[in-house]
């Protein structure tokens, strides 16, 4: 049980050696450095103590709290740390010179500390504690690193507050209904409940988690706050932070409820709880990926998508066959890796261009090469094309909606990874390709510390595209644990009764079919490079001065299609929300007039309220 | 020992066909136009002609691995599409897989076009890829319809179920809605002409293809040759019930291409928007009845 | 175009005998020749048996077509048009205006020969010649093509110097079309 | 064992010390002061252990109640008279640097004269003698309130003058009427003679009974004056009074509620009250741009939720509401403090001219933030396990109707997450504008900062603290028989 | 009376431009011959009081036995109906530009008329904004439409012409085919 402490121990040192040596700015990266490389090889380490259980010395309501490690969290455990590592060891070139960047590595440790007491809690408040530290952390660092990051922040904050006061009433709801707050408990005594009250605290807890990883109704703090911060807190949400919000909907759906039980609540026939669930998920998954289209920021492009594949991992849960929930969870791996890919390389070229506006970029490919590869392998990634990982987890997740006999689920997918397919092409075509604009020629790739991540996430991206076997066998040994029946898989693919898939004879077709297509190309003669401007133009010669790309407006007639779709039905209800609470404020507010005679009249009123309504009562 | 002779011929049979088929198309539009049009070894004459071009120029090492992926994408879903005789690869991916699959050269050209840093070329990629979204939904829909009432989604299973009914197993008898709607979509599959308006000469000077000359454009047009018959094809093996032997397949190859090169010679050219709308207004409900058909 | 053409090799025969049935013509009506061009296409003389193909870019033609006369200012785009096309390209003068100025032989504004600018294939006579003569000289020039004679374009290479010098008096100064010429002769080994 | 009468004796007689001396010692006569609420901070805790075990009586001037006056002095006794004592020293240190000008012996005599009435209130058995101790409570803050002299300053005071005095007169007619009534005013003997009295009699006591206190509890309709005094008194005022000052009028509502009425059935109607408290508190303060307003605004929504928890008719309902009575009076002061020098700093009381203040005044900053973390109950601070007690004993009532008041306590805490942070927003601000501020002086700082170690070491006493007002709890529950008095 | 009309106008004129001889060539065209000082008062009051708002033209004339270039300005009226031709004289300079004052600022199509003035002629009009070439952009020969510009003499040297006596034109002429 010491490997969970270790982790605590190390993160909560990080926060406090960062505050200590907030002065001097290279002692505070090498020291959060250490510590996440730290962290990542204890939780790689912990998996000889699976299944050990921790005691905290004291009790809260009379109830022990404590840690335990399960193969969920494990797998968790890896990811977070994985990427706060490689996140770090990003930035340390990139947030040089960046004030505020003493803020950053002290409330990147205080969030991964919150975030690993999440996974690691064994009991309701546990989890709650370090679930706050969490999104205050979040909060914290996010109102830092634009300028109008405190505005989104401030959503974020607003959202997330609410989140957890519905989590805090579950908790003790759970609580008071079971008599204790440990997951174990609870999850034998689940059966006991009656149908409406375990509809009801499940909800209560699936909307506090779907706040947290952005489900459609409640999404959109999401794409503000994560793109007005810096870049590679942006890598570090949408990768990995969102997704404990994911992690909080399958351990309590799946962990503590159990599949029995949720599919217990039915509505009518084939409606039960899960199909609703996963309506939302299709919500998700379509309508965050169309507004990507519009966006012109790459930023907020890719923050759009990370709500939008969130909506993919939901419904691979919602799903509930064993296909399904496999692809889920790998899917949340699978988007950690190639997300974060996409938004190191958008850190990249902000970093040597200083702007992620995609109206403005262009060329790039010419100079920053490596970049380029990195966004290349990671669009290929999101809008899940065969050789890389995407492709599998959407893979089963299309195969679980398709044989589970969801058919408008699965429409709602594809309609999604159609809309990524073209807001993908638009990031990388109007960043790296297309005519490199005057002043960006003396643009150089990044540095080695920079690119190092990057060449790691291509690594896994590809590798576990070809090879999904790999991370298959941690999601198997996850579902037996959960009570779910395992997904039977090889190295390389899956082999299941009713079909096959194997990544393996995929790619090695399609290495074959590009050396075919060398040799035809050989066949003819050499080829003659020409610079940029050497174009057909109608016959005009092309100069410097004139931007001749097609960057603006990628998707007008897309846009043309979908606009009389686009009703803002969000943005209005919140501002109605807002609107409606500084109105009764602002009625409350005026009760205090000022005069004394009002006061008088308020005492006496009360006076004989209080009269009338105890006589009936004595 | 076949199955190494099948890989090795069949992208050489299908590329003879594809081009055969690229010919009598030129042939058969001009016969509409009242001309004698050119012979029908004319694309053979073209390619080869691009094939051996002297300058071929490139704007870029990306604009040569696009090329790769282009061609390499369509081998590689004509391989695991299933051909009378030869489905040896369709046991490793099913119709899902095809889908992506069909995506990669579209993609790869996307990427090419995209470096050669023409707006021209940009504005077809875009265009190209709305249209996509258009006529990509119906048809997955359609395949969506089918692989639930089979229960599996293998293209080849989806094959025997048919022919297991004769001419009233075949997909397009059977379930005729989404048989038409799958119809209507192919025709924005294969690019032509109402829904061709990501190659149009005289607005965008063929689109993609502005800056692709010599081998680049050449090897462009065996992926347009090979594209073709794996993308009929795909919608024989669904809807016409698959080919048992190589004389049906080939007439059902030129029947259907014949029905849609008819379309294709009568049509003016849709507007990217409107050729979407269209889409999701005519073809898309078309499935969605289908769909409820076979659920309720 | 006047030393003794080499021995051919039998690869190049056959090459030749099947890429003169495929020519794309660019499309770039400059002069009042272009109208004559539609009736050559369409049902009537139908350019399309020969294997003719009106093409957009420079990029996919073979046969560049100087319809007519060519003031100073296209004549600028007509060279950048040339350099970008893909050898082997081929010249074709339409009417008499661009063999020595046709009807606007003094005129100031108007260029009087082609081929001082650009190596020019074939030329064909006449103030707008019907679409009978430019059939026939498409086949005149397939005939070259198949003999191995149409080798004008390496005449841009070889004496590039002369036809610069000659823009470059035209034009007010040296024009930039990217090209680098000198290297490319090196290329085809000219 | 140390005589409990020295609470009130010492500081009374400490206050008029001062008055006399203050001609010739001039401003040091807050040293005295310091001595008495030293004094009064070790009586205290040396009485606690004590009282656990059982409760004392004391007898003044001999004669024996019924007739005589006496103090009974139980676990609620000690724990609040430790609580009034140690927030009055801390507070008394900070005031040491916050109130210059020659005229500071008055304000130290009205301290003192303050700390005498809760003690007072807090620890007396005798009805009557309990009036007397809340008319001096009562007199002090008036005058407190009024005591920086500026325009608004009496004006509030005026306005706290004449409700308060409203509310003095409704408890004296309800003494009289107990009087008439019971024939005593011993609050033991007045407990078993209680059921006797015929129930429309009882009614009247009861209403006049509760209005009047509740007009210093400030319970929603009555509580119309402590916005203008809270935002226009000293802010070490501001501080007593919404630390402890109305809770001390609260405890006093509950105790006579439980253990002398026993009218249990009215508690329904206390919890509305308060729930509605809470939302009225809560809203009024989002839309506030005078940081004082906001805090007491922030005030009164902590007295709903207080009287919430007191009045779920169970000991863990009362035990919570207890621990969230020392969490308030603990972050509420730091707030309060902070605020103070914030304002003498920046001479405006408007938020939005603190922009970028953290980065001239860290320390307080900082003690600000922990203030408000620990008011909203986030977790590592007191505030969360005072919640936390507080939704717990809610739940376990199990009844829908504190199911939907949950719910309602949770969207209020969200309300006050969202005013709070925007001040935490505007003082962190990047591009700060304030230049010309320096941090507060040391002093008043290190009172802020024994506040503060109360919230952040909480938990870590945890069991002692629940233990005494669990013991307290108990105590108030259990009805008041005369023989615990002998 | 027959041009009523046009008489009319030049009355009013005349008043204000007594040195200006007015003829009226014929219905509704009326010609002006004035110094070239007094031309801009001329060209405000017609579109500023006497409503010829429309300027359809400025044209050139090269006097070159007189040395003189003459610049004809053409204003139209839209309720009279009525065109008035106003000829001014400049002196012509051999070398280099001769000179002029611009009326860009009273009508906008006036730039466009000056530039190819200035591009035909080679009179500078000073004060408007942009002088450059725009139709004949590579143009390094003298302004083409002066009498003393010779084109025929130009375009052969210029563009080296040369006769085409093609060799199938010599045998056709030789067997007497042509010229039937």
């Amino acid at each position: 049980m010491s490997i969970v402490l270790n982790l605590l121990s190390i993160a909560l040192a990080g926060v406090v050696l960062n505050v200590l040596f907030s002065k001097s700015k290279i002692v505070q990266k090498y020291v959060s450095l250490l510590i996440f490389a730290g962290l990542t090889y204890f939780s790689f380490v912990m998996y000889s103590q699976v299944g050990e259980h921790f005691d905290f010395p004291f009790q809260i309501a009379g109830q022990s709290i404590g840690f335990t490690i399960t193969w969920l969290n494990y797998y968790f455990g890896i990811m977070i740390t994985g990427i706060t590592l490689l996140t770090v060891i990003f930035s340390l070139k990139y947030m040089e010179g960046k004030d505020g960047s003493t803020h950053y590595y002290t409330v990147l440790s205080l969030k991964t500390f919150g975030m690993l007491g999440v996974i690691f809690s064994s009991d309701l408040i546990t989890f709650f504690v370090f679930w706050e530290i969490m999104s205050w952390s979040t909060f914290g660092l996010m109102s830092t690193g634009g300028k109008d990051a405190p505005k989104s922040a401030f959503k974020y904050f607003v959202f997330a507050i609410t989140a957890s006061m519905i989590l805090m009433a579950g908790v003790v709801l759970s609580y008071s209904l079971f008599g204790s707050f440990d997951f174990a408990v609870i999850h034998d005594k689940i059966g006991s409940l009656s149908l409406p009250m375990t509809g009801f605290l499940l909800s209560i807890f699936i909307v506090s988690f779907s706040v947290e990883s952005a489900v459609f109704p409640v999404h959109s703090w999401l794409p503000d706050g994560y793109s007005n911060t810096f870049t590679t807190f942006t890598a570090y949400l949408s990768g990995i932070s969102t997704r404990i919000g994911i992690y909080g909907i399958i351990l309590f759906l799946f962990g503590i409820f159990g599949i029995q039980t949720v599919d217990k609540l039915s509505i009518i026939g084939k409606i039960n709880f899960r199909y609703v669930f996963g309506v939302f998920a299709a919500l998700t998954m379509v309508v965050p990926t169309f507004t990507a289209l519009y966006q012109h920021d790459a930023k907020k492009l890719i923050a759009w998508h990370s709500v939008g594949q969130g909506g993919y991992m939901l419904i691979g849960l919602a799903s509930g066959s064993a296909l399904g929930i496999a692809g889920g969870m790998f899917h949340v791996l699978n988007h950690m890796a190639y997300v974060v890919l996409i938004v190191f390389a958008i850190a990249a070229v902000e970093h040597r261009t200083g702007t992620t506006n995609l109206n403005k970029l262009g060329g790039l490919i010419k100079k920053m090469p490596v970049s380029y590869l990195a966004l290349l392998f990671g669009i290929i990634g999101l809008a899940g094309l065969p050789p890389m990982n995407g492709f599998v987890s959407k893979w089963f997740i299309y195969r679980a909606l398709i044989l589970g006999g969801y058919p408008f689920l699965a429409i709602a997918a594809v309609i999604g990874t159609l809309g990524t397919i073209l807001s993908v092409y638009k990031l990388i075509h109007n960043m790296f390709l297309g005519q490199l604009p005057e002043r960006y020629n003396n643009v150089k790739e990044v540095g080695f510390s920079m690119q190092l991540p990057m060449w790691i996430l291509m690594i896994v991206v590809l590798g576990l595209g070809i090879f999904p076997g790999a991370a298959m066998g941690l999601i198997a040994k996850i579902q037996v644990a959960l009570g779910l029946t395992a997904v039977p898989y090889s190295l390389h693919g899956i082999q299941t009764a009713s079909g096959q898939l194997n990544m393996l004879v995929v790619s090695a077709v399609f290495i074959g079919g590009i050396f075919v297509t060398w040799i035809i190309y050989l066949l003819g003669s050499r080829r003659k490079h020409v610079s940029q401007y050497n174009n057909y133009a109608a016959g005009n010669f092309l100069d410097k001065k004139v931007a001749y790309n097609f960057n603006y407006e990628f998707y007008a007639a897309m846009e043309h299609v979908i606009d009389p779709y686009r009703k803002k039905i969000i943005q209005r209800t919140e501002q109605g929300i807002a609107g409606l609470t500084d109105a009764v404020s602002e009625y409350i507010r005026r009760i205090y007039t000022g005069m004394i005679n009002t006061y008088g009249i308020y005492v006496i009123t009360a006076f004989i309220v209080t009269i009338i309504i105890l006589k009936e009562l004595i | 020992m076949n199955v190494v002779l099948w890989i090795i011929f069949l992208p050489i049979i299908l590329f003879v066909i594809g081009t055969f088929m690229l010919g009598y198309s030129r042939k058969f539009i001009a016969r509409i136009e009242r001309r004698y049009g050119p012979p029908i070894q004319q694309v053979f004459y073209d390619i080869f002609k691009l094939m051996n071009k002297k300058t071929n120029i490139s704007h870029g090492w990306m604009h040569d691995i696009a090329i790769l992926m282009l061609l390499g994408g369509t081998l590689l879903t004509m391989y695991f599409v299933p051909v009378p005789g030869f489905h040896f690869f369709a046991q490793y991916g099913d119709m899902l897989v095809i889908m992506y699959i069909l995506l990669i050269p579209a993609l790869g050209m996307a990427l090419g076009v995209g470096e050669t840093a023409n707006p021209n070329g940009s504005i077809g990629i875009s265009r190209a890829l709305m249209m996509l979204a258009g006529y990509d939904i119906p048809f997955v829909l359609t395949f969506i319809g089918f692989a639930m009432i089979n229960h599996t989604t293998s293209m080849y299973d989806l094959m025997l179920a048919q022919q297991a009914g004769g001419i009233a197993g075949w997909g397009l008898i059977s379930q005729p809605l989404l048989g038409i709607a799958a119809l209507i979509a192919l025709q924005g599959m294969l690019g032509e002409k109402p829904f061709e308006v990501m190659v149009a000469p005289h607005e965008i000077a063929t689109g993609p293809m502005t800056e692709m000359g010599g081998k680049y454009l050449g090897i462009m047009m065996i992926q347009h040759a090979i594209g073709i018959v794996v993308e009929l094809t795909i919608y024989i093996n669904l809807f016409l019930g698959g080919a048992v032997n190589w004389f049906e397949y080939i007439v059902k190859l030129f029947v259907l291409f014949t029905m849609l090169l008819s379309v294709n010679a009568v049509f003016g050219r849709f507007r990217t928007d409107d050729a979407v709308r269209f889409m999701w207004k005519i073809p898309l409900p078309l499935a969605i009845i289908g769909i409820l058909f076979i659920i309720f | 175009m006047d030393e003794k053409l080499t021995q051919r090799s039998v690869w190049e025969k056959i090459a030749a005998k099947l890429s003169k049935r495929s020519l794309w013509m660019l499309h770039y009506c400059t002069g009042c020749g272009a109208i004559e061009l539609p009736p050559t296409m369409t049902a009537r003389f139908d350019m399309e048996r020969f294997g003719i193909n009106p093409m957009v870019t420079p990029r996919q033609a073979d046969i560049l077509l100087i319809t007519g006369y060519l003031s100073v200012k296209t004549l600028k785009r007509v060279v950048l048009t040339y350099e970008q096309m893909q050898a082997p390209k081929y010249v074709v003068g339409f009417g008499s205006c661009t063999i020595n100025g046709g009807m606007y032989w003094n005129s100031y504004a108007t260029m009087k020969s082609l081929d001082r600018y650009i190596p020019v294939e074939t030329y064909i006579a006449g103030c707008m010649p019907r679409p009978e003569a430019i059939i026939h000289s498409f086949n005149e020039l397939i005939a070259k093509i198949d003999r191995g004679e149409a080798n004008s374009w390496k005449d841009y290479y070889k004496n590039y110097d002369f036809y610069r010098k000659n823009q470059e008096h035209t034009f007010e100064g040296p024009i930039e079309t990217y090209n680098d010429i000198k290297a490319d002769a090196a290329l085809f080994r000219i | 064992m140390v005589n409990p009468i020295l609470l009130i004796i010492v500081p009374l007689g400490t206050a008029f010390l001062i008055s006399l001396t203050a001609s010739f010692l001039k401003n040091s006569t807050k040293y005295l002061a310091l001595l008495a609420m030293i004094a009064n901070v070790w009586v205290s805790i040396k009485l606690l252990p004590e009282v656990m075990q059982h409760s004392i009586n004391v007898v003044i001037a001999g004669v024996k109640p019924p007739l005589g006056i006496n103090l009974f002095v139980g676990p609620s006794g000690a724990v609040f008279s430790i609580l009034i004592s140690a927030a009055g020293l801390l507070i008394l240190l900070y005031s040491f640097k916050y109130i210059e000008g020659d005229s500071q012996h008055k304000y130290y005599t009205l301290f003192l004269l303050l700390i005498t009435g809760s003690h007072g209130m807090v620890l007396t058995g005798d009805v009557f003698n309990l009036f007397v101790f809340f008319e001096i409570l009562a007199i002090s803050s008036y005058i407190l309130v009024g005591y920086e002299g500026k325009r608004n300053g009496l004006e509030a005071a005026v306005k706290y003058l004449i409700l308060g005095s409203i509310g003095s007169v409704l408890i004296l007619v309800a003494v009289a009427l107990i009087y008439q009534e019971a024939g005593t005013l011993n609050m033991a003997d007045l407990a078993d003679k209680f059921g006797m009295i015929d129930p429309s009699k009882r009614l009247m006591i009861l209403v006049f009974f509760i209005t009047g206190m509740g007009v210093e509890a400030a319970v929603f309709p009555l509580n119309s004056w402590l916005p203008d005094a809270h935002s226009s008194a000293p802010s070490s005022i501001s501080a007593m009074l919404s630390g402890f000052v109305i809770e001390v009028a609260l405890i006093v509502i509950v105790k006579f509620v439980y253990s002398i009425f026993a009218m249990t059935e009215i508690l329904g109607f206390l919890s509305l009250v308060a729930v509605i408290t809470l939302l009225v508190g809560e809203f009024a303060a989002f839309k506030q741009a005078n940081i004082k307003r906001v805090l007491a605004y922030s005030s009164i929504g902590q007295i709903g939720l207080i009287l919430f928890a007191m009045s779920l008719n169970s000991t863990g309902g009362i035990n919570a509401g207890l621990m969230q009575i020392v969490n308030h009076t603990a972050s509420k002061s730091i707030l309060f403090l902070v605020a103070g020098f914030l304002i003498v700093r920046t001479g405006s009381y408007q938020i939005s001219d603190y922009r970028g203040i953290a980065k001239k005044m860290p320390v307080s900053a900082f003690f600000f933030v922990i203030g408000v973390l620990s008011l909203l109950g986030v977790p590592p601070f007191f505030g969360f396990f005072s919640k936390l007690a507080i939704i717990i004993a809610a739940l376990h009532t199990g009844s829908i109707f504190n199911t939907v008041m949950v719910f309602l306590v949770l969207l209020g805490t969200v309300i006050e997450s969202i005013y709070f942070l925007r001040i935490i927003q505007v003082m962190y601000n990047r591009d700060g504008i304030v230049d010309s501020v320096k941090e507060a002086p040391f002093l008043p700082l290190l009172a802020i900062a024994a506040f503060a170690v109360v919230i952040l070491a909480g938990f870590l006493v945890l069991p002692q603290i629940t233990g005494y007002t669990g013991g307290v709890a108990s105590e108030i529950v259990r009805k008041m028989q005369m023989a615990q008095v002998f | 009376m027959e041009y009523a009309k046009e008489n009319s106008i030049i009355e009013m004129m005349q008043t204000e431009f007594p040195e200006a001889h007015f003829t009226v060539k014929k219905e509704r065209r009326i010609e002006v011959k004035m110094p070239s000082g007094r031309l801009y008062d001329f060209a405000v009051r017609m579109q500023k009081k006497w409503n010829f708002l429309h300027l359809s033209a400025i044209s050139c004339v090269d006097w070159i036995d007189d040395g003189e270039f003459e610049l004809v300005y053409h204003f139209w009226n839209y309720d009279e109906k009525v065109l008035v031709m106003a000829k001014i004289r400049i002196p012509r300079e051999e070398e280099g530009d001769s000179h002029f004052e611009t009326i860009s600022n009273l009508w906008q199509p006036a730039k466009f008329f000056e530039r190819d003035i200035h591009e035909m002629f080679g009179v500078y009009f000073d004060g408007s904004e942009d002088m450059e070439r725009f139709i004949l952009t590579d143009w390094t020969g003298p302004p083409p439409m002066r009498k003393d510009f010779i084109t025929r003499e130009f375009a052969l040297n210029f563009y080296h012409y040369r006769e085409y006596e093609p060799q199938w034109l010599k045998d056709m002429m030789a067997a007497g085919e042509g010229n039937e």
